[in-house]
């Protein structure tokens, strides 16, 4: 794996997105979208940290190991949150009590 | 690889790791990977007795109905520290850290792990728990069984909790260091020549392992942090009278604690096919599928949790997909089974003590994994779940199977590591009461849970006491044979042990090809690997011993 | 260290500086792992608990302040940049960069931290503590938008609050100190396009520690905002 | 078989027989694939012996048709016990629409029961024959679980939430109650006994023995006028609670426009946590009960709220004549107990 060093530029350009992503993010926080809050809120975060895990961080030139690893990481974590809530989600399933 | 000559000097090389520097401080800093693994199995060693102590009190305990022999809350502190200590400072190290430390750099042909001093620092973590647990067992102990369950641990149990869950917390770095190590080593450090599918089937089931410590016990560590805030702090997280669901903590429990059992198995496989395939001069059966029957088992690991709270008040739902998911987790596990089975077909087939270790893995193995899917069945289990039929279950495969592949690896390996061969009746004998003594004490326990005596139960009515004396009886017998090592193995250290050479078994593998101590850096120059694992027939190995310490 | 080389440093067992890089960047990458995992716990916990009592913890989420948030998201930002600079820097061996850069990464990260600490002070001041003295009379405190508050999720969401910017400000805490040992053998001039790899796992830690905050901020003082304005 | 296998416990309610039926054929299973294997390995120990030291095996490489082999049959086999255990589970956690509702909770370290009719018992649970029971638990402090071995029954008994287990006895006799959760110093000794009776010796039961005062519903009658329920919860124009006749089991809108069921569980929090889900159109006036009230006596309060809309569950409909001394079953469940005076 050759070294990659990344242009000023790109980090720059980066800088400026995360601060109007930051903007964005607030800004529709005044507005109710219902039950899509937490989508468009955690959509701005995910917009971001992509940013930061891919250019920052060099995941765009890095060994597809290391996307593995990333994309390992985040599938756990969806492993994890999603189970538990099929529980938390199906409470009373067959209504009955505790059940 | 070259394949040694039976004329090749068996006399041990004159500087090798165990005497290329000496003094206590040589050994308290060694960056050295052997080493580390030796002052890993000073450690477990030491820990295993403790908890086979307590695990010795409990039977004893139980052989009348009455609880007669230690009180109550003496007896809830016996399993807990029990349990604490064979999970977490036994069974999740012993192989990796032990067998793991020592092999995993020489299988690869690499000079050390990649973090020589990550890999020390994790024996000083390991011991800084192991101190913690030993501070809140002197104090009065903890009674809240290994699993901690909130609110009981959080807000009722009047015992050491803190400084206990603080020594899982803390013995979880140590296994996180270890299984980075062990990945980065296995990507980053194979000599010329290692590919993926030539590497021995024991670095694919120790990168399983570590891919799962990786990633489950972080979420331990979260969790027993959580519940010591909760207890120290009075703040509401799983209390329900804070406002909590004491269902989450066995949600984020059973996250890491699940994968955890194959945290323990996995190496254990790991060892079994080395040993079958040494043993019988052959290649391993589906070598491919056995490989990746490891990586499918940890990822499918991490999605059966819920099998343990299928009467929690978890939804009947989610206990279904939990169920499902946990028949499958099975399959992988069968097709290892039956791979070592086809292994022996036509194989080369010797009684040397590790092959013994490795046949009572399979049987004992077998057992405990379908009473596994039995248990995973949902209306089983419902019956079953929290029984004496769990305790046998999970003895049978954390007992049959982690300690006997721990013992068939250390039989396997012990003359690399020292240099010299032990008694071979003595350790034949020790394994065969091993196993005897096991069956006895463990396969009544599976007839005591169907007929409903639960688990962690101090006194129980006198219609069980048949079996339980049954059982604490095996458990003796299981005791002196766990034992009998100790003496032979020291024995063969002495002036009498005899010098095992390079090769005493005349196995394929890259650390048999270095000298018995291998050297600090391991091999006199990097390896070139030229063949896949267990090439017999191409390399056709000559043993260093004509008759390996026949008597 | 007596087995580097004087060039920078190979340790003993490894072959290439490229091998050794890529170790060293892959190590990081699998603590950066178990480093979402373990924080993964706790957001798993604040998620169960935030969709039982959505009200509650909206109400409790009201009383952060927003803008102080906001403004250390930007920081934090910032801060991502300046580690990225010095890390390019460092790969370039321009040793007086790499210094700077560090610098100012620890310099963003200080005043993190003290708007931090600002926060924490008014939340002590406003007995939004967890314990005896927690207090919160929902907004207005007329009874009217009252309705249906409970105190104790309340609190709740103060424990997650307090638990998570801590266990990030105790990284960020973590953070500082390594940028302050990277210091030294930057001015020494020890970076280069063969070793850097000090300057590019520090930076790793640094930018995941930035993106727990990335989420911290909408979760914690964002979700629920609408409901007073 | 299995029927007179002294090891065996008891068959005694009626998901017994299908669990152990399920139970049995897997243990066919399991000692049919571990004796193949077992006798596979043995002999290949004992043919394939190494005769000369450097005796190497024949080397093969494994055979794909075989894996898929042991892969797919073991994959059958488990998906099909699969949907059968699941069909048992879901036979053990649905209660049929004529149980009779008991109430049962845990505390270190005692049961505490209480039937249809208001009696209450510790530690002993007496149950009339053929007649399915449900017990509607909860702990008043750590997580225990409810096990009767002989009805291969067995739920967790979680504090702050109600769960349920439910079985019908097929067989008079006396059976082992465990706690099968660890909860504590004297958790092997929070057990106890469950009566089965028939079902005239169970109504002589009650009849006679002494401490019976009044059924679930008008024990949970009497609280909700001692603790004033009633001075806000009537109907009219005038009343500063909602009006509970008929409101169990429906679906009502909250302060906040969000709705919710009027379950236990609801009824559980709203008399401890008033404030947490105020029904839309009132305010939040009520005070908490939290600390002056047990968890018993959450049980009657809500068996009296559940009466008040008529709900089945509420059951035995002697329950009512209980409180004026009568003795009679009648309704729906013509095995449901009543009081004696």
């Amino acid at each position: 794996m050759s070294l990659h060093v990344e242009s000023k530029r790109n980090f720059f350009l980066v800088f400026g997105a995360l601060m109007v992503l930051t903007m964005l993010t607030v800004y529709v926080a005044y507005f109710d979208f219902g039950a899509w809050n937490n989508v468009v809120a955690m959509a701005i975060a995910v917009a971001k940290a992509s940013l930061v895990v891919l250019i920052f961080m060099g995941v765009r030139h890095s060994s597809p190991l290391t996307k593995l690893v990333v994309i390992g990481a985040l599938l756990w974590m969806v492993f994890m949150v999603g189970l538990t809530l099929t529980d938390y989600e199906t409470r009373g399933f067959l209504g009955v009590l505790g059940k | 690889m070259s394949s040694t000559t039976a004329e090749s000097a068996i006399a041990p090389p004159k500087v090798h790791y165990l005497n290329a520097e000496h003094g206590l401080k040589s050994w308290l800093l060694t960056k050295d990977h052997k080493r580390i693994a030796i002052l890993y199995l000073i450690s477990v060693s030491i820990f295993f007795l403790v908890g086979g102590l307590f695990a010795g009190l409990i039977r004893l305990e139980l052989l009348t109905p009455q609880g007669d022999l230690v009180s109550g809350d003496t007896y809830n502190r016996l399993f807990t520290l029990h349990g604490v200590i064979m999970i977490f400072f036994f069974l999740i190290p012993a192989i990796p850290a032990v067998l793991g430390n020592f092999l995993v750099p020489i299988m690869i042909g690499a000079k050390d792990l990649a973090f020589p001093k990550l890999n020390l620092g994790s024996w000083y973590v390991y011991n800084i728990a192991g101190l913690l647990g030993i501070y809140a067992m002197i104090k009065g102990g903890v009674d809240t069984g290994w699993t901690f369950y909130a609110p009981f641990s959080t807000t009722y149990s009047n015992s050491y909790v803190v400084p206990t869950a603080l020594a899982g917390f803390v013995a979880g770095f140590s296994s996180i260091m270890t299984g980075l190590n062990f990945i980065v080593t296995i990507h980053r450090m194979r000599a010329p020549g290692m590919t993926w599918f030539r590497m021995p089937l024991m670095l694919w089931s120790s990168y399983a392992t570590s891919l799962i410590i990786l990633l489950g016990t972080p979420v331990l560590a979260i969790t027993l942090l959580l519940l010591i805030l909760e207890r120290t702090l009075h703040i509401g997280i799983f209390d329900p009278k804070l406002g909590g669901d004491p269902v989450l903590f066995q949600h984020l429990f059973w996250f890491y604690s699940h994968p955890a059992v194959y945290i323990m198995i996995l190496p254990a496989m790991g060892v079994i096919s080395e040993l079958i395939a040494a043993f019988s001069r052959k290649r391993v059966f589906g070598y491919k599928f056995v490989a990746f029957a490891s990586l499918a088992i940890a990822v499918l690991g991490f999605l059966v949790w819920g099998h343990h709270m299928f009467t929690s008040g978890q939804s009947v739902y989610a206990a279904t997909v939990f169920s499902v998911l946990t028949m499958l987790v099975a399959i992988p596990s069968a097709i290892k089974v039956f791979n070592w089975t086809a292994t022996l077909h036509r194989g080369a087939i010797s009684y040397d003590t590790p092959m013994l270790y490795a046949l009572g893995f399979l049987g004992l193995f077998t057992i405990g994994g379908l009473t596994g899917v039995m248990l995973g069945t949902l209306g089983i289990d419902i019956h079953v779940h929290d029984t004496y039929f769990v305790v046998a279950h999970f003895h049978y495969i954390m007992v049959g199977g982690t300690i006997l592949g721990y013992l068939g690896g250390l039989h396997y390996w012990w003359p690399k590591m020292t240099g010299r061969l032990y008694n071979r009746f003595w350790s034949q004998v020790s394994a065969i009461t091993i196993f005897v003594g096991f069956n006895l004490t463990f396969f009544p326990q599976f007839i005591l849970g169907f007929q409903g005596m639960p688990r962690r139960y101090w006194s129980y009515p006198p219609e069980f006491q048949v079996l339980n004396v049954l059982s604490t009886a095996g458990a003796t017998v299981l005791g002196v044979g766990l034992l009998l090592p100790l003496f032979y193995f020291a024995a063969s250290l002495g002036k009498k042990g005899r010098v095992a050479g390079p090769n005493p078994w005349g196995a394929i593998g890259l650390e048999w090809t270095t000298t018995s101590p291998p050297p600090t850096y391991n091999f006199e120059e990097t390896p070139v690997v030229t063949h896949e694992a267990y090439a017999y027939e191409e390399l056709h190995p000559e043993p260093t011993q004509k008759e390996p310490y026949l008597a | 260290m007596p087995e580097h080389s004087q060039s920078g440093a190979l340790a003993h067992h490894f072959e290439t500086y490229d091998q050794q890089r890529e170790a060293s960047s892959l190590g990081m990458w699998l603590f950066l792992v178990t480093e979402i995992m373990f924080f993964g716990g706790f957001f798993l916990a604040y998620i169960v608990y935030r969709s039982s009592f959505p009200e509650d913890f909206a109400i409790a989420s009201h009383q952060l302040d927003v803008t102080l948030g906001a403004i250390n998201t930007a920081v934090l930002i910032a801060s991502s940049l300046t580690m990225a600079m010095a890390v390019r820097a460092s790969q370039l061996a321009q040793r007086k960069a790499v210094v700077g850069f560090l610098i100012a990464t620890m310099i963003f990260g200080g005043v993190f931290l003290g708007i931090k600490a600002v926060e924490y002070s008014a939340k002590f001041e406003h007995h939004l503590v967890p314990g005896p003295n927690f207090e919160l009379h929902a907004e207005g405190a007329n009874g009217e938008h009252a309705e249906g508050f409970d105190v104790g999720h309340a609190e709740m969401f103060f424990n997650f609050y307090f638990g998570m910017t801590g266990l990030h400000a105790a990284h960020m805490v973590i953070g500082i100190g390594l940028l302050i040992w990277l210091c030294f053998p930057a001015w020494k001039g020890r970076f280069n396009a063969d070793y850097h790899n000090p300057v590019e796992v520090v930076g790793l830690y640094w930018h995941f520690v930035d993106i727990i905050w990335i989420f911290l901020f909408p979760l914690l003082y964002l979700i629920g905002f609408h409901v007073g304005h | 078989m299995p029927d007179n296998f002294p090891l065996l416990p008891e068959q005694a309610s009626t998901v017994a027989p299908s669990v152990d039926a399920l139970f049995w054929t897997w243990v066919a299973i399991s000692a049919f694939s571990a004796l193949l294997i077992g006798i596979a390995i043995f002999y290949f120990f004992v043919r394939y012996q190494r005769r000369q030291t450097d005796e190497i095996g024949h080397q093969d490489h494994g055979s794909t048709a075989l894996e898929l082999t042991w892969t797919a049959i073991p994959l059958v086999i488990v998906l099909a016990m699969f949907v059968w255990g699941t069909r048992v589970f879901f036979d053990q956690s649905r209660p049929p629409a004529d149980a009779v509702e008991y109430l049962a909770t845990g505390k270190q370290w005692m049961w505490k029961f209480q039937h249809p009719s208001g009696k209450r018992e510790i530690n002993e649970l007496h149950v009339p024959i053929h007649q399915p029971i449900r017990l509607t638990m909860i702990s008043e402090d750590v997580i225990h679980s409810l096990f009767v071995p002989a009805f291969r029954v067995k739920a967790d008994v979680l504090p702050g939430r109600y769960t349920t287990v439910w079985f019908e006895a097929t067989k008079t006799g006396e059976y082992h109650i465990f706690c099968a959760e660890y909860c504590g110093t004297e958790h092997s000794l929070m057990g106890g006994t469950v009566y089965v009776m028939e079902q005239e010796d169970y109504e002589a039961w009650l009849a006679k023995a002494p401490g019976a005062v009044g059924g679930q519903v008008a024990t949970g009658e009497e609280l909700f006028t001692r603790f004033a329920c009633n001075t806000c919860h009537f109907a009219g124009p005038r009343a500063r609670g909602p009006n509970l006749e008929g409101a169990f089991g429906t679906v009502v809108k909250l302060a906040d426009g969000s709705s919710v069921e009027v379950d236990e569980d609801y009824v559980r929090e709203s008399i401890l946590n008033p404030k947490a889900k105020v029904v839309s159109g009132f305010e939040p006036l009520m005070p908490t009960f939290q600390g002056q009230v047990t968890e018993d006596q959450l049980l009657q309060l809500i068996q009296y709220v559940k009466s008040l809309s008529g709900s089945q569950t509420a059951a035995a409909p002697g329950d009512h004549s209980g409180a004026d001394g009568s003795a009679q079953t009648q309704g729906a469940a013509p095995a449901s107990p009543t009081t004696g005076g």
